[in-house]
């Protein structure tokens, strides 16, 4: 793996607010599910929020991001308000998508988030077709599409590296390699000893980094994002993590030795990052004062989400096509 | 059944599993390929598979990566060659990425071959709106299927039919797909007999009446029992056929009953436009059209992705109450 | 048309041509997809994007790799930001690799965004049997593709309704599959002046008639005016409402044509069974069953994939015959 | 490439036998469609002979084939008789498949030959399909698959190749390389430098070689069934060859530029491979007498498919299911 400097302190704090906001989201949804205050089928995400919050610092708002249904953490990353996720995700009309799409499929605009998608390999062509329109439009965004080291088993995945490639589109795929696709593990079922080798042999600049280490993944996202505005063209990069709470809420991790998650927790990016502003003379202060912050959100996102209504069930006629379908 | 006199009860996700446990202990060409469908994967998602690794090796049943395109392949690949190959496709929403080894070469290839080779391959699938999953991993897909020749679909609506149905699917000799339905993995039935046979091609009818004909499958069927209920409370006879083979289906059976009640709703989940109802109910104007009441009635869901939300979702979804609605709508 | 009386006739192929370059003529955004699509790969196989690279330019005319799901995945991406892509999927059968990013996506990201972002691409692709092309170049899909919600499907008959259909298609804010096809594409018709339009969701009706309705699209529409005349040969008067759009339909035309004549065939060259003809005959049965002087009846495509051999591929196809039969059934 | 020692005389009497039936095939296909003798979408394979002559050269008649739209020398090479296969093409009843398949749907199980498809890179998770069979059945059989340089970048080959590997598969991937896909070529639609490169990237054992080259091929080829039979799993053979004819009949390679065509004229592998025989003492008449068999071969099997009847209409009913469809 890259050895990086370490991140100067602006930016170590700005990925840490972001992150601390990922992890506290997702303890929250957690806790909501197990009491019973939201019934959704939910995704957890602790674990891999320093690689969202170090790849969204170093793109703009109006950059653009695919991302899939383990996607709270780009989302949230990307800029998307905990207001208008909290309630889509509760299924209310008051949500980013209306109640419509649900946490599977997030779509926010004003921050970027084109497309969440549920099937998976299926971003990565799509993300292409942003990035293209970036392309002829000459406006200088980027497109960072977000899967797991499982979804590089799959033939889009291919098709996407390839034809990124050959018209230098400006995208970025950001692999988060928790070593889990569902209950298998990677080594099982991908025939490549990395997903940076992959991306070797498809031609693409391809790079493999610590994606709990906040300094390592954000200088590889930076000079990815530099590499695709430069107009050189994709960048695949392989950000190694964990997932801590199974593939869906419920499950146990059972297929994980002890030992490697004993291990993984021990590495637990959170902690790590929260000492290194400590270490940079950050204050425990200034700290619990950005996780008061969030928890602020939080509160009130949470709190907003339960109290919004439901959408109308007419609603299903509307944005069908762009014509309302006749009852 | 047991000895007592209350049949034994099981659930759909048992029944499932047993028909494949007696599948791979009477044909060892019986082998299953899946994601995470080995036990140390869980013995799949909805564990239908469960324990069937341990009892038949990791060889048989084999764990894949999401790969769904080399999923179907293996099972063509390994059927033309005498292996009677059950592949999981986790939920039906991911056949979208498969759909070229299904239709161009699954259902083709017997024909193609000049009848030289033929492709006793079996897809699992599930689907099934009403679990909060939303637009891509609910949707009813089995129109598609029947439209291709050369494919048999099967969707079972108890227990006891999804063991025999299943069963008979992976022992025919041409590709089947058959459909489970989701949120019906842990409703209960009675047990079937471990002999407990039902032939593909053949529907049941599992409640009989003489005003009207309601014909449906799989999710259907609960749903129209529902309303034959409420129907009944009405004063009004409903006759239930259960297809259970989607295609080819067995108009015999449909006939049959439509010349006797002279009225029909077809009933299935699957969004109502260009649906399979369309066809069944084609079918029955064809063959009873001067029989008839009044003009087959047919019940679905709206037009619209699943949406995610549970009061639009129930509003988009087909019910019990619209096949009431739809019935005394056609008898006036 | 020419300055003489005879009016100028151009080929199908051409009018596609001519529709796509006044698109690009007209919006910017509109750019071309698909494998050997440029002139430099000879502007595509059946050269109905001859010229438009040259005209405008490789990066708004754009040769792909032989990747359906990055090409349709790619139409998708900038669709999402205000582009207006135009994807050539070269025969139909392709999309079966290709369905997740039209059906899961293309035609859902609009309804599960709650209307914040809109898909407006085309998809061009052709196909038909009578090349002796086989099993896998020849398949009639849009029975799949009317089933799912939120996607649109085109069919022309004639090189003027082409021009028209396919600028509509590229202009319309939302996805449509838009099939063309092959034998037809050297088939001439008037040719349409520049600024003809053709709105999509409306039927033609390009004969009228009194005794049948012959509801048709496509393919089927010259076997409908050939059967219509040899129809008219014994007495009998045969209307042919052109469908144009398949999905959504035009219910209005259609019923208003056989609220007229209360008879109807409905015709198409897919494979009968599970196919659009089933939709269209339960719908026409659902609004005029009393009206009705018989069941509405259909012709299509037998239940087999699409045969090599010119005698078994002629038995299998749908033909004019086949249609006057089937009226001829209808009418007593 | 590789630097193979030259093949023994009985191992490219066989390949030269192979190649020489294949190339004579061709042309006389070209010259009845050309004379309207026969109508039929045809996909010439005149310049890649020696590649297919050799691979199967390497194998047995009961190891498996699966192979594509451009099938023809595949298929001769395989061992179906060419009554047979001349018949398919012409959509007789006395074809390998009733007429029903026609050249893009050749099967024939006595020769191995089990599946021809037209859909570009869809036999590659098939022919995983027949080797996991071998695999389960320990029958000893490798399975041969052919695809061609375009076919590399549709996702099928990515996942065939994956699942290949994991479970170390018996079956030899086997690109034949004529540097274009229709009329695009390789690398305008290819981001990578080469197909080999590709397999490595997924884990696969891949070697390239000049497939025109019959002792070079016929030893990538040994090697590869050698090491799928011994239990090693796949690997993926880059042969670099050419096409002589375009894409299809009457394609006329304006996209291919001159000089690169009359290179690849000059290594016709055909007179190269002819002239390695004399040198290895194979007298002239010995040569003229396996090329007059050929011809006599052709001769009968061409007859025979233009004297055979067409199939009679009601066939379309039979071999769709097990059973025969009602009218
Ligand atoms: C095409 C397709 N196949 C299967 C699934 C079911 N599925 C959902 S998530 C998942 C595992 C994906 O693993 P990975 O890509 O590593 O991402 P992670 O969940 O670990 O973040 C699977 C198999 C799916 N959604 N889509
Ligand atoms: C999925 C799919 N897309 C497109 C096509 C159309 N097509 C047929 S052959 C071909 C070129 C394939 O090139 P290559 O793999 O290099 O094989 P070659 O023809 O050169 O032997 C294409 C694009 C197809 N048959 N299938
Ligand atoms: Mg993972
Ligand atoms: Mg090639």
């Amino acid at each position: 793996m890259a050895n990086t400097d370490m991140a100067d302190k602006d930016v170590l704090t700005d990925i840490f607010t972001r992150a601390d906001l990922i992890m506290q989201s997702d303890i929250k949804f957690r806790q909501m599910i197990g009491a019973g205050q939201l019934q959704i089928v939910y995704y957890p995400v602790r674990g891999q929020e320093v690689v969202s919050a170090a790849m969204m610092a170093a793109v703009n708002q109006d950059d653009y991001l695919v991302t899939i249904y383990r996607g709270l953490h780009d989302q949230l990353a990307k800029g998307i308000p905990s207001k208008d996720l909290w309630a889509e995700f509760a299924g209310k009309v008051t949500g980013t998508c209306k109640g419509k799409g649900g946490p599977m499929h997030i779509t926010h605009p004003e921050t970027g988030v084109m497309v969440t998608t549920g099937i998976v390999g299926s971003g990565l062509p799509i993300a292409n077709g942003l990035a293209l329109a970036s392309q002829l439009e000459k406006d200088g965004k980027v497109t960072v599409c977000c899967f797991g080291d499982g979804a590089t088993n799959i033939g889009a995945f291919h098709e996407a590296l390839n034809m990124a490639q050959i018209w230098k589109l400006p995208v970025i795929f950001l692999c988060q390699n928790n070593l889990y696709g569902e209950h298998t593990a990677m080594a099982e079922s991908t025939s490549s000893e990395t997903i940076k080798q992959r991306g070797e042999g498809l031609g693409v600049r391809s790079v493999r980094v610590n994606g709990n280490d906040a300094s390592e993944m954000y200088a590889a996202a930076k000079e990815a994002v530099e590499f695709a505005r430069a107009g050189s063209g994709p960048t695949l990069i392989e950000a190694m993590t964990f997932r801590y709470h199974g593939h869906l809420l419920g499950d146990t991790s059972h297929y994980i030795p002890e030992a490697e998650m004993e291990q993984a927790k021990k590495d637990d990016p959170m902690p790590i990052l929260r000492q290194q502003l400590l270490d940079l003379q950050i204050s425990e202060a200034d700290i619990a004062a950005i996780e008061k912050k969030n928890a602020d959100i939080i509160e009130e996102a949470s709190q907003f989400a339960l109290d919004s209504d439901y959408p109308p069930g007419e609603e299903y006629r509307i944005d069908v096509l762009d014509v309302e379908i006749a009852a | 059944m047991s000895d007592d006199n209350k049949p034994e009860e099981i659930m759909f996700a048992q029944a499932l599993n047993m028909a494949m446990n007696k599948a791979m202990a009477d044909d060892p060409k019986v082998i299953l390929l899946g994601e995470d469908i080995a036990d140390k994967q869980g013995g799949g998602v909805f564990k239908v598979t469960a324990g069937l690794s341990a009892q038949y090796g990791t060889e048989r049943v084999r764990s894949t990566p999401i790969s769904e395109q080399a999923i179907v392949g293996a099972a063509v690949g390994s059927a033309l060659v005498g292996y009677k190959p059950v592949a999981e496709i986790m939920l039906m929403n991911f056949i979208t990425v498969a759909m070229d080894q299904l239709v161009n070469h699954a259902a083709k290839l017997r024909f193609m071959s000049g009848g030289q080779t033929s492709v006793p391959l079996t897809i699992r699938t599930t689907t099934g709106a009403g679990t909060g999953l939303g637009g891509q991993h609910s949707d009813m897909l089995e129109a598609w299927l029947a439209h291709v020749p050369g494919l048999k679909v099967v969707a079972a609506s108890n227990p006891a039919d999804a063991y025999g149905l299943l069963y008979s699917s992976i022992m025919d000799d041409n590709p089947v797909v058959f459909i489970e339905n989701t949120p019906g993995y842990f409703v209960k039935g009675p047990a079937p007999a471990p002999d407990h046979t039902v032939p593909l091609g053949k529907a049941s009818v599992p409640r009989e009446g003489t005003d009207i004909s309601l014909i449906t499958y799989g999710s259907g069927v609960s749903r129209c029992h529902a309303a034959a209920e409420k129907l009944a409370a009405d004063g009004v006879s409903a006759e239930i056929v259960d297809l259970r083979t989607i295609a080819p289906w067995d108009e015999e059976t449909v006939f049959t009953s439509v010349a006797k009640t002279k009225a029909a709703v077809v009933v299935h989940e699957a969004v109502k436009s260009f649906g399979t109802g369309a066809e069944i109910s084609s079918r029955i104007h064809e063959e009873l059209f001067s029989d008839l009441k009044a003009a087959v009635g047919r019940v679905g869901s709206g037009y619209a992705p699943v949406p995610f939300s549970p009061t639009i979702e129930k509003a988009w979804m087909f019910n019990d109450d619209d096949v009431v609605r739809e019935a005394k709508k056609i008898l006036g």
